[in-house]
């Protein structure tokens, strides 16, 4: 057995024996991280660039060092952001007795515990939105959190009722029907069961509210709960996050958008956005891309149906400026994670700078927490990625992670 | 640690016939309670252990140089577990396709949560008897294993015995009483193939060497003929030839070559279990097949029955004390998991069994759990059971039921050096076990 | 030797006082008498008068009162703090999943045979609580293993955060894994969208329950908001609760939760919650922890999870859960708790002291002080020895069950099969 | 299979014009390959090199200045090339219509009846530039068909063809439902069968000889001297005596290619889905002596046992991912292993194989390992020189060498490089692959105006029209392959 443990503490790559190395480097409390090149997703990249990290956050970028205890490695760039992710939110996270959960927190599903929060933290990403199963037509309000640190909201939550998630196509219906045998009991039973069933329940919630508003109604406790967030889709810019995979979703979503004036929208897992540029630019939201698929198609997984998405459709969504994210929805495979999606994305035609962009800053700004983490800039969260290459490049391996100046993944542990 | 995998290769291959040596280092344990087999405890005394082996037990012995020295309160033989299923993956221990040829040395897992076997080892089980498919209709050759994992596993016996079941549920389906006692009789249908198919072979043997004998005289004889054969093979040519009739050749006879019979690897096995050269371990519950199984099997006066589990063992204790045949029981209380075989089971069986003159082995039940089986001993003491037989049911009495009481289960010269170590009663949760010592190896 | 004693006590049992139902004062000598609070006294003396301990210590024995001669331990009657023993399935109502009133007291069948084997084992009393599959419960009762005696009518109010309490309709429908596939990320690719959570029971029944942690808790927090009933009771920290909750995510929701509605109780499961981190934050919401019942081969994170909370001064108990487990389980769960690690001491409380707490009846028992209840258990050695015998049992002074060695045999459906009615909704 | 077809013959047909209508650059039998970089492989690396390749094998490579070309040669690539040797799949169950039959032990079956030519397995392998596969039976048996070994060229499997019956199938893990020790069960009882098989040919022949022996003294007459009819066993575990006596015509075909692994002569691929099947494995193999014909293919939960691989000797190929994920299930802790790491480190020889083909193939696998902390070079020799060496094909691919076949691939950057593409494929001399040519990558890169917009009415251009043919055909694949039970892998992660 002795055998077998060396052999496992000998290919281990990250675990238990960096976790401990990363509980000392904890009690550091002054970094100075050096990068042969420096990406800051804030301008020029640095060459012989340092950033200086002081109680968790950045005081310093440049090729000023100091005192403190230094890193020396290749490249650094940001921690990396994914915005659409789903972990230990399964079936628990979805609830079922509206069709419309606005008002349910996605942070009160959430199991803190699961080891994929790791798994993510350690392949780069810092940062993520978490959003439910999207088998509600409203999902409800999705958390920005950190991947790491102690395992509690308050440590973890960069910023809470982020988005409203909703979602379109097939999957909300998926599954629902009028009950056999007996004929429907009261309205709960006419959850939607076609598309334009879903797309009725979202413009539902709007209607009502603009009624309650146009003719003073008087709304119950939970229904004016409800109008408030939604209001705060069409007055404060609270986004809207829509998962719209097919060419109908993503009309429907910028119809929707543009019916009742949603400020900020969010397509996610937008597969076929591409096969609309115009419509996608001239309303101004946003695409979140699921990952690359192998052979550009994605089967639904509720229908018998599939998608097709182009592989340079996020490179022509940057030539026509709209803001776009890439995402692994959170994938464990080694291969298939966040930081090979961007090296996809640099395959099929995205520039290198954009594709840095769409995993930092990018979906940053769209979730509005760019003030404190997606870019290297003094004054926000010390989220450091450190490679041994050039990013995204499948050869090149991510060899360190800091994660709110606590060093989770150290460089030196590595051969 | 190449080095260490070399002998871990080692290992591996002799652990298809016999097992790992022993540790090299020799050493001294002295303890003022040494519990040698049941029935004798020598008091102040001394074991030299060398090259894993026993080589002496006694008050006399004094230390020789360069021995390291072990002290304990009490010492007593490593525990045996008869009902495990350490170091098997739960596939092979769940395996419903197992044939009376599947080995359960084939099944062997080293890798499959070596840290289980630690934790059995440090626990005091230093030997068990493990089963590939412990639930399937008949499941195979079991195995004697040696659960020290900081090697390969090694084998003590790979052919420790044959196991079958009659479940109350399989594969999800209940079987009612008639399904059970049919169950029964299947396993008798088999044993009677077992012993048809030893006696095919030994027939064919016999005929064959007859066979051989008379050809070879025949052979002789022809030879010796031959030219005589000849000239009137000659003759008769010529005779053919005069009379203008075609020659034709006189017809030859001799008796037919007997037949081998065909291949049969499951028959060999339960030829060996028919003819008691192993055990068959059955696993049996209620009243209605243990009566039918002790029925069907009364014919098979060479075979050596064990029941294992056998809630409702105490309606025919008198039979099996009879015949005695030991039960291995699995006195636990319950978890959730436990299936319908359990039901009215007791904590008092060992017991009320032992009392009725029942040889009683206890094991952990077939799971990887072997690390509780003498906490398991304990409560069987706590409801009934003599302390010394229940000590007897996890050590010697096992290793004699499975062959190998000559190897393990007591502290006598010549054996494996498996020796515990305690700071009290062995059987009392609050005595704790200082030392484990599996052969000549102390685990630190 | 102890089957010498063990005739001795029946012998001496034979005479009148202990059998009879007026019951006049006699005394206990025993080797040792375990108190409960952690002191023990060699050679101690203990009156009972009227079914209460009168009088206990090293002292003489008075000539003019029947004696018991022990030459073993003394020890408190065990207190299991969650079982659903006699309920027959009276524990769960799946029509809601919301039934402040429920009172398991009227589930309570005095002589089941559930009981009577509790009593043998050793266990004097216990807290019938309800199975933690609807989110809330109802109120659960603390009753004595013999005599009918009921202890409090309304122990608890049983709360569960635990996903069990979810209707799993989404989960059924799309064959998603458990919490515990959830590190492997396991979700099955092969869902069937047919037979949606509208194909249910219940959903048929036009009663649609919560099927998220944030539905529960908004269903929770809703009638905490403005407590009424037993919701305020709890709330005012007259009613204490029972919390049920397994994994650690759900630990840490439900203490929370109790900080946050300054809830007095225990938290019942906690299997996994072998982690600091868990540990520490039970710890400051000032609950107890319900764990077990422990089975063999439990894992030995769990085990250790005792030590762990009663380190940090958690008070800890054992449940005896659902009657699959045999009732030696209480004990076997408290040895195996003591083999990884935790202290002698802190079990034994864990089995009388703190149990006692948890089940809110530390006024009557829990250990043997003067005025207190005679539930005591005569053992042939140490009670957390797995090896040692009860000899007999006595529940208010009088005298439950003597040991005899004649095998006792539970009753069995013929042939259940194992489909035990309950087995199926047991977690 | 039929799908298969519908779907890939365009790209079959665009492969087809590119090698007949444009004739000169690779119909005739020689060609010249120009570029910036060779990486040859073979311990040389050439700045503006060229390649020579005559009748299908490499005449003369080296710098641009000291090769003289044929100058009745068409030329192809250009200074802005890199250029490398084709890729080896070790050991693949795909482009098969079906890779498992399911029939326990199968060696009477050959591959070569379920190869599909136009799998679209067999084109992706050319655009990502795999040009030499090992196709074996798939791993839910216990002994399955014979293999061969193929190039991705042709519509026939004539023209496919490298190595005809080439390995055979063999099985340690576990089938689903069942365990190791009955797997090991069948695999030892199958060999038991066989030498008890032979034994009783043998027998047989013996009994008839004796018997017309002792006829003939009996009638008296001369019987002429026995005559061998077949080859005697040969083999280092066990031999069955006299086996000369019996053609080997006369051989079951079902024992046949059993006979030729235990005699040594043909090669086995044991799968194994954990450690403990690799013990087995190897156990199987030293007792019916066709160890040194062994490659292992592992599952990554494999390295395990990396110490008795390496004693062992063997060589295997990575099956499935580079990270192996245990959790402790005492602990619950998860530790990643990369195992190719683990096996460089013990010394074993290992091949990676494509995950499932598509842009998860070879050179991504082998860019990862690098990723993940493997030396370059060894990485690289992971899908060149070692499968070579393991399909026996040292001689004749795996580098860029004179008298190695023309496998040479043309990429616009460095061969593991994220941005770099296969632009052309050579294969034995000829060009078979050309990206400006490749409809489905095109597809993929340019897209489509779907069917159901306003734009695609608009939108005329003919090249659009059949790639949204394409992708219509392509939907049927995807539906008919989710009945098929393979394929159609969900992409929500929940």
């Amino acid at each position: 057995m002795k055998a077998i443990r060396n052999a496992i503490r000998h290919g281990l790559r990250f675990g238990t024996a960096c976790a401990c190395l990363a509980a000392l480097a904890n009690a550091q409390e002054r970094w100075v991280v050096r990068a042969k090149t420096l990406y800051t997703a804030a301008g020029e990249p640095i060459e012989d660039g340092a950033v200086v990290v002081v109680n968790g956050k950045i005081v310093s970028v440049g090729s000023g060092g100091g005192a403190g205890e230094t890193l020396e490695v290749a490249v650094v760039t940001p921690g990396m952001i994914d915005l659409s992710v789903r972990i230990g939110t399964r079936e628990y996270s979805v609830e079922q007795t509206t069709e419309s959960a606005i008002e349910y927190p996605v942070e009160e599903t959430l199991d803190l515990f699961s080891q994929r929060w790791e798994t993510q933290l350690e392949s780069g990403v810092t940062t993520v939105l978490a959003a439910p199963l999207d088998m509600d037509v409203f999902g409800g309000l999705c958390v920005v959190l950190k991947t790491g640190g102690p395992r509690t909201l308050q440590a973890r939550r960069v910023k809470g009722e982020a988005s409203l998630r909703a979602s379109l196509g097939t999957q909300p219906s998926a599954g629902n029907s009028v009950p056999r045998g007996s004929p429907p009991l009261d309205f709960y039973f006419r959850r939607p069961t076609t598309r334009m069933g879903v797309e009725w329940v979202l413009r539902n919630a709007y209607y009502d509210l603009l009624n309650a508003d146009r003719f003073g109604l008087a709304v119950d406790a939970r229904q004016a709960e409800r109008n408030s967030i939604l209001r705060r889709t069409l007055e404060d810019g609270l986004p809207v996050f829509v998962q719209a995979r097919g060419t109908q979703d993503v009309h429907t979503a910028v119809f929707l958008k543009e019916e009742f004036g949603i400020q900020e929208m969010v397509l996610d897992a937008a597969a076929e956005a591409w096969m609309e540029p115009e419509l996608v630019r001239r309303s101004g939201v946003g695409v979140v891309f699921p990952p690359f698929p192998p052979t550009g198609r994605i089967p639904d997984g509720f229908a018998n149906d599939s998608y097709f998405m182009m592989w340079s459709a996020p490179a022509r969504f940057h030539e026509l400026g709209v803001p776009i994210a890439l995402s692994a929805h959170g994938a464990d495979e080694i291969g298939e994670r966040l930081a090979q999606q961007a090296g996809f994305a640099l395959r099929h035609g995205l520039p290198f700078d954009a594709a840095l962009e769409a995993v930092t800053i990018g979906p940053a700004r769209m979730v509005g927490v760019d003030g404190r983490v997606g870019s290297i800039e003094v004054g926000k969260d010390a989220d450091l990625v450190l490679w041994n290459g050039k990013p995204f490049e499948p050869t090149s391996g991510i060899v360190g992670v800091m994660l709110d100046g606590r060093l989770v993944v150290d460089p030196r542990s590595k051969p | 640690m190449s080095a260490s995998s070399l002998i871990a290769f080692a290992l591996w291959v002799a652990g298809q016939t016999g097992e790992p040596a022993g540790a090299q280092e020799s050493l001294w344990i002295q303890a003022d309670r040494i519990l040698v087999r049941p029935g004798l405890e020598l008091r102040n005394a001394a074991i030299l252990v060398e090259r894993g082996k026993i080589v002496r037990v006694g008050t006399d012995l004094e230390k020789p140089a360069g021995a390291r020295e072990l002290r304990g309160t009490v010492a007593c033989a490593g525990f045996v577990d008869p009902w495990s299923s350490l170091g098997l993956d739960p596939a092979g221990a769940n395996e419903l396709g197992a044939t009376a040829a599947t080995r359960t040395t084939d099944g062997l897992n080293p890798w499959w949560i070596p840290e289980e076997r630690d934790e059995a080892l440090r626990a005091g089980v230093t030997t068990a008897r493990i089963q590939v498919g412990g639930s399937a209709v008949v499941g195979g050759l079991g195995a004697v294993i040696r659960v020290d994992p900081s090697s390969r596993i090694g084998v003590v016996l790979p052919d420790a015995c044959l196991a079958a079941t009659t479940a109350i549920q399989r594969a999800g389906r209940d079987l009612d009483v008639f399904d059970r006692i049919e169950e029964a009789d299947r396993l008798a249908g088999l044993i009677e193939r077992g012993r048809r198919y030893r006696e095919e072979t030994v027939e064919y043997r016999h005929d064959l060497e007859e066979w051989d004998k008379t050809i070879a005289e025949k052979q002789k004889e022809l030879e010796e003929n031959f030219k005589k054969a000849k000239k009137n093979r000659e003759k008769a040519q010529a005779e053919a030839q005069e009379k203008g009739k075609e020659f034709k050749e006189e017809k030859y006879k001799e008796d037919k070559k007997p037949k081998r019979p065909k291949l049969d690897p499951e028959a060999e096995v339960l030829a060996r279990a028919a003819e008691g050269e192993i055990p068959l371990v059955v696993e049996a519950h209620r009243v209605p097949e243990l009566r039918a199984l002790l029925e069907v099997t009364a014919p098979f006066d060479r075979l050596r029955l064990l029941v294992a589990g056998a809630t409702e063992a105490l309606e025919v204790a008198d039979l099996l004390a009879e015949r005695s045949i030991p039960v291995i029981v699995w006195p636990a209380p319950l978890g959730a998991e436990a299936s319908g075989e359990w039901n009215a089971h007791s904590l008092e069986l060992a017991g009320e069994l032992d009392r009725a003159g029942v040889e009683v082995l206890i094991g952990s039940g077939g799971g990887p759990h072997s690390r509780e089986l003498r906490w398991i001993a304990a409560l069987a003491v706590s409801h009934g059971l003599d302390r010394e037989a229940a000590l007897g049911a996890i050590t010697l009495g096992p290793a004699r039921a499975f062959d190998v009481g000559e190897r393990v289960g007591s502290l006598e010269s010549g054996k494996d050096a498996d020796v515990l170590l305690f700071d009290g009663d062995p059987l009392e949760t609050h005595s704790r076990l200082l030392q484990v010592v599996t052969q000549g190896r102390v685990v630190e | 030797m102890s089957f010498v004693l063990g005739a001795l006590v029946t012998g001496v049992l034979g005479s009148a006082p202990f059998t009879q139902e007026s019951n006049p004062a006699y005394q206990v000598r025993a080797k040792m008498i375990l108190v409960g609070d952690g002191t023990q006294i060699e050679d101690g003396v203990m009156v009972v008068e009227r079914g209460k301990v009168s009088r206990i210590g090293r002292g003489e024995i008075d000539p003019h009162l029947p004696l018991v001669e022990h030459a073993g331990v003394l020890a408190p009657g065990f207190v299991a703090c969650q079982t659903e023993s006699g309920e027959e399935g009276e524990g769960y109502e799946p029509t809601r999943s919301i039934l402040p009133e429920a009172r398991l007291v009227h589930a309570f069948h005095p002589d089941h045979s559930d009981f009577a084997a509790a009593a043998r084992a050793g266990i004097t009393t216990v807290v019938l609580a309800p199975s933690g599959n609807d989110l809330v419960g109802g109120l659960t009762a603390v009753v004595k293993t013999a005599g009918g005696v009921i202890l409090e009518r309304e122990g608890h109010l049983a709360l569960s955060f635990g996903g069990s309490a979810l209707s799993q309709t989404v989960g059924r429908s799309f064959g998603f894994g458990t919490a515990d596939e959830d590190a492997q990320a396991s979700a099955s690719s092969d869902s069937d969208p047919r037979g949606g959570p509208e194909d249910t029971e219940d959903a048929r029944r036009g009663s649609r329950q919560p099927t998220s942690y944030s539905g529960a808790l908004r269903e929770l927090r809703e009638r905490f908001a403005k407590p009424q009933g037993v919701y305020s009771r709890a709330a005012r920290g007259e009613l204490p609760v029972l919390l049920e909750a397994w994994d650690r995510h759900e630990v840490m929701r439900a203490a929370e939760f109790a900080r946050d509605h300054r809830l007095i109780g225990a938290l019942r499961g906690a299997p996994l919650a072998g982690d600091p981190d868990v540990a520490d934050s039970l710890a400051k919401s000032g609950l107890g922890v319900v764990v077990g019942p422990y089975a063999i081969g439990q894992r030995r994170r769990s085990l250790e999870s005792v030590g762990m909370f009663q380190a940090r001064g958690v008070p800890v108990a054992f449940a005896l859960a659902s009657p699959e487990y045999a009732p030696e389980g209480l004990r076997l769960s408290a040895a195996l708790a003591l083999s990884a690690g935790a202290k002698r001491e802190d079990v034994l409380r864990a089995l009388t002291t703190d149990a006692a707490k948890i089940a809110g009846v530390s006024d009557r028992l829990g250990s043997l002080e003067r005025g207190k209840d005679a539930d005591f258990v005569l053992w042939s050695g140490d009670p957390l020895d797995l090896s040692s015998r009860i000899e007999s049992v006595w529940i208010d002074g009088k005298r439950v069950h003597a040991r005899t060695d004649g095998m006792h045999r539970p009753t069995r459906e013929e042939d259940a099969g194992g489909a035990h009615p309950r087995e199926a909704r047991h977690r | 299979m039929n799908a298969n077809l519908l779907r890939s013959l365009p790209l079959v047909w665009c492969l087809c014009a590119s090698s007949s209508a444009r004739a000169d650059p690779a119909g005739g039998d020689k060609l010249v390959i120009e570029a910036g970089r060779i990486l040859t492989q073979a311990g040389t690396e050439i700045e503006n090199g060229v390649i020579v390749i005559e009748n299908g094998r490499i005449t003369a490579i080296g710098k641009a200045d000291e090769i003289k070309k044929p100058w009745d040669a068409p030329v192809i690539g250009g200074p802005d090339r890199v250029a490398f040797p084709g890729f080896v799949e070790a050991h693949t169950s795909q482009g098969m219509d079906r890779p498992n039959e399911n029939v326990e032990v199968a060696p009477f079956l050959d591959v070569r009846d379920s190869v599909d030519p136009v799998a679209f397995y067999f084109e992706d392998c050319l655009r990502y530039g795999i040009t030499t596969i090992n196709v074996q039976h798939g791993n839910d048996c216990v002994i399955g068909a014979q293999g061969m070994i193929v190039r991705p060229v042709g519509l026939t499997i004539e023209e496919m063809v490298v190595r005809p019956q080439y390995g055979l199938k063999l099985v340690a893990a576990a089938r689903g439902g069942h365990s190791r020790a009955t797997q090991m069960q069948t695999l030892r009882q199958t060999f038991e069968g066989l030498r008890r098989y032979l034994e009783d040919l043998v027998e047989k022949e013996r009994g008839e000889r004796g018997y017309a022996e002792r006829e003939a003294l009996f009638q008296g007459k001369e019987l002429e001297g026995e005559k061998k009819k077949g080859r005697a066993m040969e083999g280092t575990a066990w031999k069955v005596d006299g086996l000369e006596l019996v053609p080997r015509g006369a051989i079951d075909e079902k024992q046949a290619p059993l006979l030729d692994v235990v005699e040594g002569r043909r090669a086995a691929f044991f799968y194994c889905a954990n450690a403990a099947d690799v013990a087995n494995a190897l156990a199987i193999a030293r007792e019916n002596g066709f160890l040194a014909k062994t490659t292992l293919v592992i599952a990554p939960a494999c390295w395990q046992a990396v110490d008795i691989i390496a004693e062992a000797g063997t060589p295997v190929v990575l099956q499935g991912p580079l990270v192996e994920k245990r959790r402790d299930p005492i602990t619950g802790e998860e530790q990643e292993t990369f195992v190719p790491g683990v096996l460089r480190d013990k010394g074993v020889d290992f091949a990676l194989s494509s995950l499932d083909g598509g842009p998860r193939s070879l050179w991504y696998q082998a860019a990862l390992a690098v990723g993940l902390g493997l030396e370059r070079e060894a990485a690289m020799d992971a899908v060149t020189k070692v499968p070579a060496e393991i399909l026996g094909l040292g001689n004749d691919v795996g580098s860029l060498e004179v008298g190695k076949l023309g496998n040479v691939l043309l990429f616009s950057g460095d061969p593991l490089g994220v941005t770099s593409w296969v632009e052309e494929a050579v294969v034995e001399g000829r060009k078979v692959y050309d990206r400006r040519e490749d409809v489905r990558n095109r597809h993929l890169l340019e897209g489509i105006q779907p069917p159901n917009t306003a734009a695609a009415a608009s939108a005329e251009e003919p090249k659009d029209q059949d790639a949204a043919a394409q992708t219509r055909k392509e939907k049927e694949t995807e539906e008919t392959e989710k009945k098929d039970g393979d394929g159609g892998k969900r992409e929500e992660k929940p």
